[in-house]
């Protein structure tokens, strides 16, 4: 139905340069999430796509059809916005119903739409209030019902859960998830928040300087970051990176030896919980510092082979400071990087 | 504590009173008539209130016309101001453009100069065109005086109109100006009509070039710098009076207003 | 294309606009206050400065200036942090405030008309106190220093409100937080003002002095109204000899130095009140 | 009324006035008459010259007022651009001059002949030829300047002074007198901003001490004269350079001896007849100085209207007419009008005093400023600076004299305006010696 293209797009303001060739296809009815930190060009993107924003160079294609020059009411996508942008002198009513009215749709079809987005998004109670009257939840459920009425084949969201509290947020994920599974739109949706990503889409592209890092599920990007940025960006707590030197093949850490696949500096990463404590002499000592038992599991920060690592234990195990633990990573969860460029050298396994 | 919290609040009367009574004063005056005028000591309170002052002002020949070529001028200069400076204003608040700047600092220079003294020279051209002694010529000068404030005024009505209500708007389907029409100006409005109140204040207001460009087709105050000071005192404050109760008006009306206009209209 | 162009119409009517009623005549009143007939000329400036009345004007203006400024600037802090500690009615008590925004300087002359000539309310009050026998008179060539506190008191009572909306609006810009967390760390009241308020005001201020010392420049109704020509003023001769005396040369040789001084008066404030752009918030 | 009428209404206004005509005013419709009159300015006088005088006028005209200087402008500019908006002109003799060596003023001729039955004095029809062939104004109405004094001032009159003969010495001892007696200071004079003291320079003080205006400007007579006035000054209400017309501070007592013209004394004269008695202006070594004032209509070149305005004219110079004026206003009339029996105790008051000043044996008429155009503010600017640089702020008179007469030499240079009576008539400028 609207599968999304991106090629080449590149964006610069002035002598800075927001988005560097991105190449993206986007399957009609998938859940992409853009995942990056502030600045690295994910919001750009998402209004390049919108038509909010011109690209210096490139197109976007929206179901087969080259869109980059048409004005963002032209491009058939409907978007949430982060602040919502629920128009304050309309009520919930006018607002859900604004973009099938302006597409000039018919009463009729304006209010079974209307009644069904509203529906599926628990504001029928409020839908002739003003949105000065709402909580930000509800303004944000007005939102995405304005965006979901029009029955877009494409949808934009940008940050759209950022301005809720942690608890309202985590409701909301699940809500969206299953509201957009059951539209089966296409939706492309900006977040810098690693564990929405990871909760919500079907694939994740990470960008970082305009750049796509890495592009693919999930799963995958926590297990293989194609790059240390990746790593080091998804992930609580993020992958632990130790800059060793390897020689003849090997790379020594503690009593343990790992078979490294170049000689020279390399970075080996390794996630928190990749590690299983064993007894001293049997793998790499850890000198704690600061001990954070989260319930679920103890957080542990310690010092090894001068550098910082931040380790997952079982809840009930809780060191002390000053103490020193003994670690080994589980077997196959070792990452290797470049020490240079950051670049994962073992490709990830299929 | 209660002593202090006193002495605050008397205070505070104080200064109500301090502009209030003076106005008080003026209507007295206004309205007591010739008698009252000369009488010594005054009474502090109308004894014979008549308003006969005031409706014999209001019968001089010249008055009631003056008050119609105020008011065609203030709104005249309302229309002038906001259709130019709004338009000028969404611009600063929308896009950032080559020049923008320098724009600004030609509009903040404007304020730096006595504008109403330029009315000076513009006899002359004035006269050429046709302008001289028209209401549009004074409108169009008064306009100058107002659109700077309109300009600055109206570009922070549309910075705070959150430009992603825009983004929305076009991306549900609307064209840029449907798009103005429909969420801008709904928003801007009551902001809008502030400025326009208060461009009509500063038109009704203004004397110095309202009085160089005009003979026969005065602005209310223009008229009464130039005939009342020829005419006894009564009539002169019922004069006063006269141009001070609309500001009091329009005062309350934009009283809202006022401070988010100023506010913003700083930088 | 099309977008780049956009802002550029919008804002060329006014452009336009300003260009011919503010560049043209500003360059206009510059020629002729340096033309004599057909040649450059200084002869309006020399007439002008020749003229008997010229020294009075300058050192009123400035006198006026001088005083009426400063005293609104203290008059209207004052009022503004007033207004931060008014419980009830503070809506109603801002208006009163307000309201001589919207009064012209003609107007605000003839109000302290009535009440400072010979059989003013003034002169009424102090004889029902007991303290005069006969009428005094503050507005005669022979009391300048009464006529200048009334020219003061007049321009005090007119255009303090515009200095009190800008400071009331900018204080509504500067967040509670800071005082709160000033007095937190001991902050006296005083020292709140002095150290957390007052700077943070001074974009404020600076904004509200620009536009007081210009506007007291140009103010000329309220002292022809109170003074007649007991107390002339730059802008009050301006205003004579360009309709009284009709010499059009002249009149715009004291255009040319009013602008001079609101310029010079701008530039000032613009450099000794401005913010670093290091410490905007 | 919704916005788009809102909207087009104002836009008609807009249109409506740049095509020259205001949509909201009434004022100046393109088919209205246009009289243009520097006199009877003076907000209450000219309600009465459109509710009362031209009451049972053949046309209705719009009656505009203007001060003498923009006045004088305006009409170069009717002329320059040919562009005629004024039918009838009513101004004072020195005002119309300039307009008529400029072909400003149409000839009156037959309008003249017309009128030969009106009685008006040759000596005053001479006055509208300007000493060319044509009638180019007819004579409308006449005034001048003369004083009051509230009765309560009559026992300091200084002994053997007689109130109809006063000299400015006795003036000067009669108000110091008061001062001393009863410590106010209350004679006055109009010297405020509206006020037509200097007037008083021109037609009054300068003739009565020097026997001129321009030509004895800076001599030692002019000196001494200017000593003595600042010593009565003394005695003079300081609220004097407030003081627009004298009526108000004799009316409210503020001040009992005044002088003024009589149109802006009518008003006290009117109210309390009994209270104020009138006299002629003192008397100098020269004589007794007064400046009579001759107003009259003229029609512009190119009027719009010419037929209505003659017909304006006749109506303004018919008998009855000009007795209204006398008693609404004040100005006297210039035609064969005897003034009724039954006027105002007040108008009687104004015209006693008025013919005692004509008839005095040392009457000394000194003109209006004539033949200086724009030029006559600055003229009376000359004297009003001199009266303020030496009375009010104590200057020597020598000095300020010299200086000032520079400024005058040059300005009459620049008018090319020749003397006029009492100065000795002059060819070219008049010279300041």
């Amino acid at each position: 139905m609207a599968e999304i293209v991106i090629d080449g797009i590149r964006k610069a303001f002035g002598a800075v340069v927001a988005l560097e060739r991105v190449e993206l296809r986007v399957a009609d009815g998938e859940f992409l999430a853009l995942l990056g930190p502030s600045g690295c060009g994910k919001t750009t993107l998402l209004r390049v796509i919108a038509g909010l924003e011109s690209q210096s160079e490139g197109r976007v294609l929206i179901g087969g059809r080259d869109v980059s020059r048409l004005p963002p009411r032209a491009r058939g996508l409907a978007m949430v916005f982060q602040n919502y942008a629920v128009f304050p002198h309309m009520t919930v009513r006018d607002n859900v119903a604004f973009g099938l009215r302006m597409a000039g749709a018919e009463a009729a079809r304006t209010d079974r739409q209307v009644r069904r987005a509203s529906e599926l998004l628990h504001i029928e109670p409020y839908l002739d209030r003003y949105p000065s009257q709402l909580s930000g939840g509800q303004r944000q459920r007005v939102a995405v019902a304005r965006a979901l009425a029009v029955e877009p084949s494409v949808l934009l969201m940008d940050e759209p859960l950022s301005n809720l509290d942690a608890l309202l947020r985590l409701e909301m994920r699940a809500e969206l998830k299953s509201v957009l599974r059951a539209a089966g739109t296409t939706t492309i949706y900006v977040t810098h928040d690693q564990t929405e990503a990871m909760g919500l889409a079907d694939r994740i592209a990470v960008l970082q300087d305009g750049r796509i890092q890495q592009l693919d599920r999930p799963a995958t990007i926590y297990s293989h970051p194609a790059t240390r940025f990746v790593g080091g960006f998804v992930g609580s707590p993020p992958m632990n990176f130790l800059e060793l030197a390897a020689a003849g093949g090997a790379v020594r850490l503690g009593a343990l030896t790992f078979p490294a696949p170049a000689d020279g500096p390399i970075v080996l990463g390794l996630r928190g919980e990749d590690i299983e404590e064993v007894t001293a002499g049997a793998g790499f000592p850890l000198a704690v510092l600061v001990v954070e038992p989260m319930g679920s599991h103890t957080l542990v920060t310690g010092q090894v082979a001068g550098h910082r690592m931040r380790v997952v234990l079982p809840s009930e195990r809780l060191p002390a400071p000053g103490e020193d633990i003994h670690l080994r990573p589980l077997p196959g969860r070792l990452r290797w990087m470049d020490a240079a460029s950051g670049a994962a050298i073992n490709p990830p396994n299929p | 504590m209660t002593l202090r919290r006193g002495i605050f609040l008397s205070g505070v009367a104080t200064l109500c009173a301090w502009t209030l009574v003076p106005i008080w004063l003026i209507a007295l005056g206004a309205v007591g008539g010739r008698a009252a005028v000369d009488s010594w000591p005054k009474s502090f309170w109308p004894g014979s209130a008549s308003f006969a002052t005031l409706g014999s002002f209001l019968a001089i020949d010249g008055v009631w016309t003056a008050t119609l070529t105020s008011l065609e001028v203030a709104v005249l200069c309302m229309i002038f101001s906001i259709l130019l400076g709004a338009p000028a204003g969404y611009a600063l608040a929308r896009y950032s453009f080559r020049g923008a700047t320098a724009y600004r600092l030609l509009i903040l220079l404007t304020r730096a100069f006595p504008v109403g003294i330029l009315a000076l020279p513009l006899t002359v051209s004035f006269i050429r065109l046709g302008l001289y002694d028209t209401p549009v010529g004074v409108a169009l000068i008064h306009a100058a005086l107002a659109l700077p404030f309109a300009v600055l005024v109206s570009a922070s009505l549309f910075q705070g109109i959150p430009r992603e209500l825009e983004e929305a708007a076009w991306v549900f389907g609307c064209s840029r100006p449907r798009a103005f029409l429909r969420v801008v100006v709904p928003l801007a409005l009551p902001g809008i009509a502030a400025t326009a109140i208060f461009a009509f204040v500063i038109s009704w207001n203004e004397v110095f070039a309202a009085s160089v460009l005009t003979v026969r087709h005065r602005t209310l105050t223009a008229y009464l710098l130039a005939v009342l000071s020829e005419s006894p005192l009564h009539v002169q404050f019922a004069g006063g009076l006269m141009l001070i109760v609309p500001s009091v008006v329009f005062i309350f009306l934009v009283r809202k207003h006022l401070f988010s206009m100023w506010g913003i209209a700083n930088r | 294309m099309r977008k780049t162009l956009a802002p550029y119409l919008l804002i060329a009517p006014s452009l336009l606009f300003l260009a011919v009623l503010f560049l043209v005549p500003l360059v206009q009143t510059i020629r002729l206050a340096f033309r004599a007939g057909q040649a450059w000329s200084l002869g309006n400036f020399a007439r002008m400065a020749n003229d008997l009345n010229f020294s009075d004007a300058v050192l009123n203006t400035f006198r006026i200036v001088l005083i009426v400024v400063p005293l609104q600037l203290l008059l209207a802090i004052g009022m503004s942090l007033m207004l931060r500690h008014i419980r009830r009615g503070r809506d109603l008590v801002l208006w009163i405030w307000s309201i001589p925004l919207g009064i012209s300087d003609l107007a605000a002359g003839l109000v302290w008309l009535a009440i400072l000539n010979d059989r003013g309310y003034l002169n009424s009050a102090l004889f029902d106190l007991g303290l005069i026998s006969a009428p005094h008179s503050y507005l005669t060539y022979e009391t300048p220093a009464a006529l200048l506190g009334a020219i003061v008191l007049a321009e005090l009572w007119r255009a303090t409100a515009i200095v009190l909306v800008v400071l009331v609006a900018g204080l509504q810009l500067v967040p509670k937080e800071y005082a709160e967390a000033a007095s937190v760390f001991g902050a006296s009241p005083w020292q709140i003002f002095r150290r957390v308020t007052l700077p943070l005001l001074r974009p404020s201020i600076q904004t509200a002095l620009i536009l007081r010392t210009v506007l007291a420049f140009e103010m000329f109704a309220i002292v022809l109204a109170l003074g007649g020509r007991n107390m002339p003023v730059l802008v009050s001769e301006a205003y004579n000899w360009q309709y009284a005396n009709q010499d059009y040369g002249v009149a715009a040789a004291y255009a040319v130095v009013v602008m001079l001084l609101s310029l010079a008066a701008t530039l000032v404030y613009l450099r000794v009140l401005r913010t670093p752009p290091e410490q905007l918030a | 009324m919704n916005r788009r009428d809102f909207c087009i209404r104002s836009a008609t206004a807009a249109a409506g006035a740049l095509l020259g005509q205001t949509a909201l005013s009434p004022a100046a419709r393109a088919a209205d008459l246009v009289w243009l009159s520097t006199q009877l300015r003076p907000i209450e006088e000219a309600s009465k010259v459109r509710q009362v005088i031209l009451k049972g006028a053949p046309v209705q005209p719009v009656y505009v007022v203007d001060e003498p200087a923009p006045f004088t402008v305006r009409l170069e500019a009717e002329l320059k651009t040919n562009h005629h908006t004024t039918s009838l002109i009513g101004a004072l003799h020195g005002e119309l001059q300039p307009l008529a060596p400029i072909g400003g003023l149409a000839p009156l001729d037959d309008l003249a002949a017309r009128l030969k039955d009106r009685g008006i004095p040759d000596k005053l029809m001479a006055l509208g030829r300007f000493g060319t062939a044509h009638q180019l104004y007819i004579p409308w109405m006449q005034a001048t300047y003369f004083m009051a004094a509230n009765r309560k001032a009559l026992p300091y009159l200084p002994a053997g002074a007689d109130i109809n003969a006063l000299t400015y010495d006795q003036l000067g001892h009669w108000a110091a007198n008061i001062a001393a007696k009863t410590g106010r200071r209350m004679l006055g004079f109009p010297a405020g901003p509206k006020g037509l003291m200097h007037r008083f320079f021109e037609g009054f003080l300068y003739p009565s001490y020097t026997g001129g205006v321009v030509t004895p400007f800076r001599s030692p007579e002019a000196a001494a004269m200017w000593e003595k006035f600042a010593a009565m000054w003394k005695s003079v209400n300081p609220n004097s350079t407030n003081y627009n017309f004298m009526q108000e501070p004799l009316l409210t007592g503020d001040v009992w001896i005044g002088f003024d013209h009589v149109a802006r004394l009518l008003d006290a004269l009117t109210h309390m007849p009994d209270q104020f008695v009138t006299f002629p202006a003192p008397a100098g070594p020269k004589g007794r100085a007064y400046m009579p004032v001759i107003a009259g209509l003229a029609i512009p070149t190119g009027a719009p209207d010419p037929k209505g305005a003659a017909a304006l004219i006749e109506y303004l110079t018919q008998p009855a007419t000009q007795i209204t004026t006398a008693r609404e206003v004040g100005f006297f009339p210039v035609v064969n009008a005897k003034l009724p029996a039954d006027l105002s105790p007040g108008l009687k008051l104004a015209v006693s005093a008025i013919n005692a000043t004509q008839s005095a044996h040392d009457a000394l008429p000194s003109l209006l400023p004539l033949g200086l155009g724009a030029k006559g503010g600055e003229f009376d600017k000359v004297f009003l600076d001199t009266f303020q640089l030496i009375v009010l702020r104590g200057g020597k008179p020598a000095a300020v004299l010299d200086r000032q007469a520079a400024v005058l030499r040059k300005l009459m240079v620049e008018a090319a305006a020749p003397c006029w009576a009492p100065d000795a008539p002059s060819t070219g400028a008049c010279p300041v010696l």
